[in-house]
């Protein structure tokens, strides 16, 4: 039985991350992934929702084409087109993280792997099955789709985000059942080629972990491209006919609508699988860990969805680092500063607490909002739909978040960031220059503002 | 120009110096028709005779103190030690006359010889006769001691040793002799005292004598590949030391490594270290000085053990790292 | 001066000489010794009292450029050679008019200028230097001798073996004087040679050796002169025996344990000063007068060294590091 | 003329001899180097030989004398040469003048190296670091304590200094840097954990808490004037700040306490049974204050901002002084805990306090305070407010006073109580009626059971 330094199960962008940095510390690695390289986020989430919502922006500025005085008579799309793109770009990534496991001499086994309390790990490939011996194990197993059995729902056909990006034929109409992050992006995607898309959410707004003022700006843009936002409203059940019938509540009244298709995107459910004779904490159905990543059993360290938590790919990279550095003996004490991005049209970008977290905490809070309607570059590019807030602390000008409603902004987050990463004040945030004309020197104003400077506001 | 070894050089030394200047002889055991235990002298009976040429009995206080008389009484001549670790039957000689008949006599009488020997180990030749002693006279005051590394160095150095009027300690270290190098034919004078700084560096300085000039340079090249610069001394006269070059070296490069093959307690690498120490140059030390020298033990004949008694290559380049926390 | 068979260059003029230079020595050592056991002079002394005869003898022979080596008892053969006591006495005061400005010794003092090679503190210490000395003379091709002083202890040194038979193999002309004075330190003659007459050493280096009496002037002068014969006829080296009695102790702190009363004051009577002074007298060449006042020169000669020495200063400690190298 | 005959000095360590024998009687003639007398030394007997010729003329010494180093102990001169009866006293130590050194006393010839290496004082305290970072540090005037060294054992390497000056005085983000300002508190005091040593916002915090703990140890301040520092400028600023925004009132009322001191006379031995402790005054009170906030929410609210936050739990602080400060610990939920619990968290909770042992959540969220008082000579006074809350309660001393009860004098152990509120949470009439009944149910404080 070969020993090793680490051993890693699963090969998202937790896994093979912690694996190339671990080797490149020193460390002898071994990578254990059943399906393909890059997990999830390349294979099925990220990468293709990314990969695809491009296409759809191009299909928008096609159809917006006349207000830049550009004429274009008529214009179709292929559908398989974009999805044999969508393939092509995840062929060259999966390649990519291929050529680095090897140049990190990183033995990967292709397989499913079991691990035991005595860090033994016991993969099947094919028929034959390996076993293999770690000083450190991290589980990065990762997640799926998680299908809750409402009524009639196995006897119709749904997609998940598993299956979607792969659909053959564009659907005159798509319900969506979940209005978080998946569930609006891939709305996005489908609205740009025609369906009637209604989203059906249970909670009285969407994406509800993130800021109020955010998701109401978002719904409101959704619903000015016709995308139909159902809120509060329950899923009773569904029933086949020529179409699919679904069976909706809100506030005690029942309805049903007609679709030609169903995607389930109400969130995502850790896979366990490999981890039954492992005695590790739960909380909840997510496996339980400290700060620096290691579970109930010493050595065995766990990181991206399958903790829960932020469930981002580059969170379980970050968690990834952080146990490869623990089993190095160093051990960080400053938590995570998080960005979170919805690549919808518009987009919306956001870091640190929100105002409600910060309070909760005992902050004394000041937060600033600026429009973009009167940003310079907004109006000439015709995106000056959207907002900047700073949540920020009223005695040192401490910023405690950011939040950011508008186009490009999943870039522009990174500057907040950083002004936070770095601890910077508001002082030097008024103080730094922006360039001109962007729609990133919407953070000056705000910080101007907020120390009562401020130029345009 | 021409390359001559260093065993040449240090035979074309003293025929060139004994064709000048009539005051100068040679004396020593087996050192006529023989040529001198390792051939340094081959050939200069023929050409001088045995007046100046003087085979001499196996008495080494009776020919050194000879030596010494003769000095003092207006000759010039070189004794050749036929091993350097006989100097130990001529030290009443050397360090009782020899290094303190001026002081005693006030200043009047001078002893200007020379004591040429071969030094050092690696010919297997074992304990009795690849000592390192140079610590011994370097002790002295009223002795110089030269170590010359090349034969370029070996020539002129020679030549100064001889013009010296005082007594002059002259070691060279046997595997050296088969060395060659640039020599120019005519005659030059290196004067005693003065290092040479045999390659630039700027991350640490390393002082090496004799045999160990070639070793550290060897690591410098080594060293130089991994990104590290390294400045090799060769003192080639323990005294007079030049202290300021190596102090002005190890004030820039803020490191030293100090390397000799004689044993490391006591050898004169202690004394460079600690002169280093109480100068300006300890207030750009950024690394504790590093000394290697050769092992606390007599020099045991099995060549594996033999070389293992003495610092090699490897020994330099891992003490270099070490001063640059590289280890 | 019919009977005093004395090599033809020895004058009346140079006996009286010899006679005054004899009691300049002694004087010397008295008052050294005097100065020493008050404590006024520094360090330890080793005195030649009673050896006056073969120091004078030996270089009565010697012209200027003649060179000699001495020993830690050396202060006879110095005044021999041609020391003024004054500056010799300076030296034992320490101070810089000394022959070597105070940095020597007794035990150091030396003037090579005037052929004196110098004292040696080494036991046998000297033997090879006056053989290298010797050795500069037959390759330069000087007319010079070279007199080499030493013990009776010096002989068991390996340094007198090996510069005897160096010598004895390149012909040198170098002469070794050996001063038995039949005790080295504590250690008789008699417990440290097996052989009644270290002369006959001589024999197993190929080269003469001869057997004289220390105390006998007159035989010392003759004895020195064949040698010197020998020598400039390029014969090579001669080993002289002078028998002869150390009247002191070894050094100020010797009680002299190791010998008799009666030895001591058996070989006083045979005091090297007073057989020449007899000689002398009956030979007309000096009246016990002159006699007399060549004894008050002497000691008048010493005691203005004394004041000489007093006077001179003392070094600084700019001296301390000079000298070190020409 | 008579020459001297002195005892020689035949030995460095030689101080005296003693003289054994005369070799000759006066008037006998002497011949120079002729043994004249015996002595012993230290070391040796030894004969002494005349350096004089003559006529022994006076022996001044007989035998088993001591005689010291060059003494006269006797004249040789001519035959009936007059010379004194008595010793001449012993010489000067030289006749000529200088002195010659015994060569016992020769000063070594090296010259003693002064202690020339510069006794700077080390600044720096124990901070290992090399000769080239000193240099650097020394020019730069920055301390080598602020800088974590790189080298081996941390040790202080020149660039470890250079990236420390590269960074401005030192590596710090902006935020910690505001804070520290805030604080008053010497950065290079701080070891910063961030890369390369830069200190960051938890640097400073966990100085600032470290700093606290240490004031106290560091008592060595100059006795008159101690700055504002630690836990003294966090408790100065907590009172600046309470009695700048908050409106002050103060009512006070005389408890008579006789019930209260019976009530814990029975309760004593049952609560050190349960928990070691001995039930105290204080924690009855705390006990009748809960139930009394329990009718008066208004007294256990906080004020945040523009909001009264209308506290569910009633958790009480309770103000232990601690050396050169304050500090006011919480106890949860007060009115759901039963007098033994009180006692127990109560005694634990001042222990950690004057250990500073108090962890940062014990000592946050109490919704009300009590200041007491009582072990001092004080009756009524008053206290200020611990913001948010929005009243405290200040407990003065028990003692007897003549008081009139049912129209008779009597005499009482009476206590007072002095209750500060903030006016613009709590008018004077709440507060009153909270007052009240406080005085009510620990006048009877068996309604407190029901």
């Amino acid at each position: 039985m070969t020993n090793f330094d680490v051993a890693i199960i699963g090969g998202g962008p937790g896994g093979y991350v912690s694996a190339i940095r671990a080797a490149k510390l020193g460390l002898s690695v071994a990578l254990v992934e059943g399906r393909e390289l890059g997990g999830t986020c390349l294979n099925r989430g990220c990468i293709p929702s990314k990969t695809l919502l491009k296409n759809a922006e191009v299909i928008n500025q096609v159809k917006d084409s006349k207000k830049f005085g550009i004429q274009i008579d008529s214009f179709s799309f292929d559908l398989d087109a974009m999805v044999e793109r969508k393939n092509q770009v995840i062929g060259q990534l999966r390649n990519g993280i291929n050529s680095l496991l090897i140049t990190n001499k990183i033995k990967l086994y292709n397989g499913y792997g079991t691990v035991d309390n005595q860090k033994v790990i016991t993969v099947e490939i094919g028929e034959e099955t390996e076993k293999l011996e770690a000083e450190s194990i991290i589980l990065a197993n990762g997640s799926k789709p998680f299908v809750p059995n409402l009524p009639g729902l196995s006897n119709v056909p749904y997609h998940t985000s598993d299956t979607v990006f792969d659909i053959e034929e564009v659907p005159g109409h798509l319900t969506i059942i979940g209005g978080g992050v998946i569930g609006l992006e891939i709305a996005c995607i489908f609205q740009s080629m025609g369906t009637k898309v209604e989203i059906i959410e249970m909670a009285d707004r969407i994406i509800p972990s993130e800021d109020k003022e955010a998701a109401d700006f978002l719904a409101k843009e959704l619903k000015s491209k016709g995308i139909v936002i159902h809120t509060s409203t329950k899923v009773l059940s569904f029933k086949k006919n020529e179409k699919t019938n679904v069976q909706i509540e809100k506030n005690g009244k029942e309805t049903s609508l007609e679709t030609d298709s169903v995607l389930i995107s109400v969130g995502r459910e850790p896979n366990l699988a490999g981890l039954d004779n492992l005695s590790v904490n739960y909380e909840g159905k997510f496996v339980k860990v400290d700060e620096s990543m290691q579970t109930a059993i010493k050595g065995i360290y766990a990181i991206g969805d399958l903790i829960g938590g932020y469930q981002l790919a580059h969170a379980a990279s970050e968690e990834g680092i952080r146990a490869v550095d623990h089993i190095l003996g160093e051990n960080h004490k400053k938590d995570f500063i998080m960005p979170r991005c919805i690549y919808t049209f518009p987009e919306i970008a956001s870091v640190g607490m929100t105002e409600e977290q910060a309070e909760a905490k005992g902050y004394q809070v000041k937060s600033q909002k600026v429009d973009l309607t009167a940003n310079g570059k907004g109006i000439a590019s015709s995106e000056n739909n959207g907002f900047m807030k700073i949540i920020s602390e009223k005695k040192y000008g401490e910023i405690l978040g950011v939040v950011m409603a508008g186009a490009h902004v999943t870039e522009m987050v990174s500057q907040a960031t950083s002004f936070m990463y770095l601890e910077g004040t508001m002082e030097e945030l008024e103080d730094m220059v922006f360039p001109h004309p962007t729609l990133s020197e919407a953070m000056f104003e705000a910080a101007a503002k907020w120390l009562d400077k401020g130029i345009h506001y | 120009m021409r390359e001559i070894t260093y065993l040449e050089a240090v035979r074309e030394a003293m025929s060139q110096e004994m064709r000048e200047n009539e005051d100068v002889f040679i004396l020593g055991e087996d050192i006529g028709v023989y040529g001198g235990a390792f051939g340094v002298t081959r050939g200069m009976i023929e050409e001088f005779g045995p007046e100046r040429v003087r085979n001499t009995p196996i008495s080494e206080s009776g020919i050194a103190g000879a030596a010494i008389g003769s000095a003092l009484t207006g000759m010039r001549p070189i004794l050749e030690l036929q091993f350097s670790d006989f100097i130990t039957i001529a030290m009443d000689q050397m360090v009782n006359q020899a290094a303190k008949i001026r002081y005693m006599y006030g200043g009047k009488g001078k002893v200007p010889m020379v004591l040429r020997t071969p030094s050092g180990s690696g010919t297997g030749a074992a304990a009795q006769h690849s000592q390192s002693l140079e610590a011994w006279v370097a002790h002295i005051p009223g002795l110089k001691v030269v170590q010359p590394s090349t034969a370029h160095d070996v020539k002129g150095l020679l030549k100064a040793a001889i013009d010296d009027d005082n007594p002059v300690i002259f070691y060279e270290h046997k595997l050296l002799y088969k060395t060659k190098g640039e020599v120019p034919e005519e005659q030059y004078s290196i004067p005693l005292g003065k290092a040479d700084v045999k390659r630039e560096g700027t991350d640490v300085t390393i002082v090496a004598t004799a045999i160990m000039v070639h070793h550290a340079l060897e690591a410098a090249e080594e060293l130089e590949k991994e990104g590290i610069s390294a400045e090799v001394v060769d003192p080639r006269t323990l005294v007079p030391l030049d202290t300021e070059t190596i102090i002005n070296s190890v004030s820039k490069t803020s490191r030293l490594v100090v390397v000799h093959e004689a044993v490391k307690r006591g050898g004169y690498g202690a004394e460079i270290a600690s002169m280093i120490a109480e100068s300006e140059a300890f207030d750009y030390l950024d690394a504790p000085i590093k000394r290697l020298g050769g092992a606390s033990s007599p020099i045991p004949y099995n060549p594996e053990l033999e070389k293992m008694h003495v610092p090699q290559v490897s020994d330099i380049i891992q003490a270099v790292k070490e001063t640059l926390n590289k280890a | 001066m019919k009977d005093l068979k004395v090599p033809e260059r020895i004058t009346e003029e140079n006996l009286i000489e010899l006679y005054k230079q004899m009691w300049t020595i002694r004087y010397f050592e008295e008052k050294v010794d005097q100065f020493f056991a008050k404590g006024k002079i520094h360090g330890t002394t080793h005195l030649a009292v009673g050896q006056e005869a073969s120091a004078a003898g030996v270089c009565a022979l010697l012209d200027k450029e003649d060179k000699i080596t001495s020993t830690h008892r050396g202060h006879g053969h110095c005044i021999a050679k041609g020391a003024t006591p004054d500056k010799m006495m300076a030296e034992l005061f320490g101070r810089t008019t000394g022959y070597c400005k105070g940095k020597g010794g007794s035990m150091h003092i030396a003037d090579v200028e005037m052929g004196n090679l110098g004292a040696n503190g080494i036991v046998g210490g000297g033997i090879p230097l006056a053989v290298g000395s010797a050795l500069t003379a037959q390759m330069k091709k000087l007319n010079y001798v070279t007199v080499c002083f030493f013990g009776d202890g010096a002989t068991n040194e390996g340094s007198f073996h090996e510069a005897v038979n160096l010598a004895a193999v390149w012909n040198l002309p170098v002469i070794f004087v050996c001063e038995n004075n039949q005790y080295g330190m504590s250690g008789s003659v008699k417990e440290m040679v097996k052989i009644e007459d270290i002369a006959t050493r001589a024999k197993s280096y190929g080269i003469p050796g001869v057997v004289a009496d220390g105390n006998d002037i007159i035989e010392m002068m003759n004895v020195t002169n064949e040698a010197i014969e020998r020598a400039k006829n390029g014969e090579g080296p001669t080993l002289i025996e002078a028998k002869t009695y150390r009247w002191k102790g070894h050094s100020k702190s010797d009680a002299k344990k190791y010998r008799t009363r009666d030895e001591e004051n058996e070989w006083r009577e045979k005091d090297p000063i007073k057989r020449l002074k007899e000689l002398l007298i009956s030979e007309s060449v000096i009246t016990e007068e002159q006699a007399e006042s060549l004894q008050k020169e002497a000691l008048k000669e010493i005691e203005d060294a004394v004041a000489f020495a007093e006077e001179g200063p003392m070094p600084t400690k700019d001296d301390l590091l000079t000298d070190v190298f020409a | 003329m008579a020459k001297e005959i002195f005892m020689p000095k035949l030995s460095s360590t030689m101080e005296v001899g003693t003289l054994l024998q005369w070799f000759k009687e006066e008037g006998d003639s002497v011949e120079m180097g002729e043994p004249l007398f015996e002595i012993m030394t230290d070391k040796i007997n030894i004969e002494v030989e005349s350096y004089e010729e003559g006529v022994l003329l006076k022996k001044y010494f007989n035998v088993d004398d001591e005689v010291e180093v060059n003494a006269c102990i006797g004249y040789i001169g001519e035959a009936g040469e007059k010379v004194s009866d008595t010793p001449p006293a012993t010489e000067a130590e030289a006749d000529s003048g200088e002195k010659v050194q015994d060569d016992s006393s020769v000063e070594t010839a090296g010259k003693t190296v002064g202690a020339n290496a510069d006794s700077y004082e080390n600044k720096d305290g124990k901070v290992r670091a090399t000769p080239a970072a000193r240099r650097v540090s020394r020019e730069n005037d920055i301390s080598l304590s602020a800088i974590s060294g790189s080298g081996p054992n941390g040790r202080v390497h020149q660039h470890d200094v250079e990236q420390a000056i590269a960074g401005g005085v030192l590596a710090v983000t902006p935020l910690a840097e505001k804070i520290a300002a805030d604080h008053g508190v010497d950065l290079s005091q701080i070891t910063g954990t961030g890369a390369r040593g830069k200190i960051e916002k938890q640097d400073v915090l966990s100085y600032l808490e470290s700093v606290n703990m240490s004031d106290q140890e560091t008592a060595a301040f100059p006795a008159e004037r101690i700055k504002l520092k630690g836990l003294r400028k966090a408790v100065a600023d907590k009172m600046v700040e309470s009695v700048q925004t908050i409106p002050h009132v103060t009512l006070t009322s005389d408890v008579d306490m006789t019930n209260v001191i019976a009530l814990r006379k029975s309760l004593l031995p049952i609560v050190e049974k349960e928990t070691g402790y001995r039930l105290s005054f204080t924690e009855v009170i705390i006990k009748a204050a809960a139930s009394a906030l329990c009718k008066h929410p208004q007294l256990n609210a906080s004020l945040i901002g523009e909001e009264i936050v209308m506290n569910k739990e009633v958790n009480i602080g309770l103000a232990v002084a601690v050396e050169n400060g304050l500090i006011v610990p919480s106890i949860k939920n007060v009115n759901q805990k039963g007098l033994v619990k009180l006692t127990q968290i109560s005694k634990e909770l001042g222990k950690k306090a004057r250990e500073n042992k108090l962890k940062p959540e014990e000592m946050r969220g109490s919704t009300f305070t009590i200041s007491n008082l009582g072990m001092y000579a004080i009756d009524a006074f008053t206290p200020i407010i611990n913001g948010p809350e929005t009243a405290i309660l200040g407990v003065g001393r028990i003692t007897e006073k003549a008081v009139a009860v049912d129209g008779e004098l009597a005499v009482r152990p009476m206590m007072v109580l002095s209750l500060s509120f903030d006016h613009r949470a709590v008018d004077g009439a709440p507060a009153a009626a909270f007052l009240t009944d406080l005085k009510a149910n620990l006048e009877n404080p068996y309604s407190l059971l029901v």
